[in-house]
């Protein structure tokens, strides 16, 4: 049985799909994390973001996330999805969700993964702005 | 030696290519290649730093790089 | 703008209602939790957990802890759904779902609402075993 | 005087009843009230222990009982 799920796509990334994978008759608990394009950083109006991968890099390495996430944490499965292209305020560039026995080993995984995510995949992404555009993280 | 060099996120912009073939000596190191980089694609200093895959992994500025490696520029990600 | 979610209800709790309440263009993450009903606890095998509250005052537990989660985080919503009778193997008793700008205060908000959840909230389940039932948590 | 009592959890099984209408001294406590429970519903001893709710809201034992208050009796609780 394949205890991950892994996947970067240009489509609209889906909350239910990802719930369907982890969720499992042995486990009592699943932590999901959504990430949402915000309408402001830095207090500037965002306008949308623009994702784009090192796609087969960025793969390995959130399978690397996911597989670490099973060996640390006592956790039963786990996805990571993220998506890429131009994303309006409110879309979703990254779900996360993690089945567990016990939900702390859930809570636990799921933050793991969104903050190593954001570390280690070769994902980049650029702020619209009304005057002009941002490769965020980018500049000192 | 060629090696195959890939540009991702704001180095695509600061280098001006995406992918381009690159001459380099034999037996050159990641730490060598990043300092010719930098002469070539003087732009790149306007990132306080990269990361260097090779073959899709991560890899430190000792690593030798080889014929034919595929050396991604990797700016600071910011997926998520 | 109502802030808070509060539910209790005998039909299916549902993972997207939940989302879209809190979900809001300011926020960058949302976080959460859903219970499911494990098929064994104590290596014994479940066959269905059946619950019950004191609905009036469950529901004001349930509006304290959003409230003071609110007051707590930096969160922007917060929902909290349970559901009462006869949950099988897999169903979901119980999601939390919380928004914010900055992810880590989702999570914690998250975390905190399940656990007192568990403490105050009067609610109470039966585990149907396939040779009795027992209430839960009620004996010494 | 007369107050309501509810029983939920295990304590409905214990007890045998849902809902009581049920006649104590005036001014008592839910203290004193506890232990008058304890001898009429003996079984209640089987659980650990209970809170109590006056009105929908979790009550300590010095508080003072009014006349028609609606007092639940509450086992641990196990939701989630």
């Amino acid at each position: 049985m394949d205890l991950t799920s892994i996947k970067i796509t240009s489509e609209k990334l889906n909350l239910q799909d990802c719930y369907n994978f982890v969720q499992d008759a042995s486990c009592g608990g699943i932590a999901l994390f959504v990430g949402t394009v915000r309408n402001s950083t830095k207090n500037k109006k965002v306008i949308l973001l623009d994702f784009s991968g090192y796609e087969p890099m960025a793969l390995k390495e959130m399978q690397k996330i996911a597989d670490l996430a099973l060996a640390k944490f006592q956790i039963h499965k786990i996805a990571i999805h993220h998506a890429v292209g131009e994303l309006q305020i409110g879309e979703i560039p990254v779900i996360i969700a993690v089945s567990s026995k016990h939900r702390k080993a859930a809570f636990e995984a799921c933050q793991f993964a969104i903050d190593t995510l954001k570390e280690t995949v070769p994902i980049w992404k650029k702020e619209h702005f009304e005057d002009g555009e941002v490769w965020v993280n980018s500049h000192p | 030696m060629k090696i195959q060099l890939l540009f991702f996120g704001i180095a695509t912009d600061l280098a001006g290519e995406n992918s381009v073939s690159y001459e380099l000596k034999s037996a050159a190191t990641i730490g060598e290649l990043k300092k010719d980089l930098l002469k070539k694609y003087s732009k790149l200093k306007n990132i306080e730093d990269f990361a260097i895959a090779v073959n899709e992994e991560y890899a430190e500025n000792d690593v030798v790089l080889q014929e034919n490696d595929v050396v991604a520029i990797i700016p600071p990600v910011s997926g998520g």
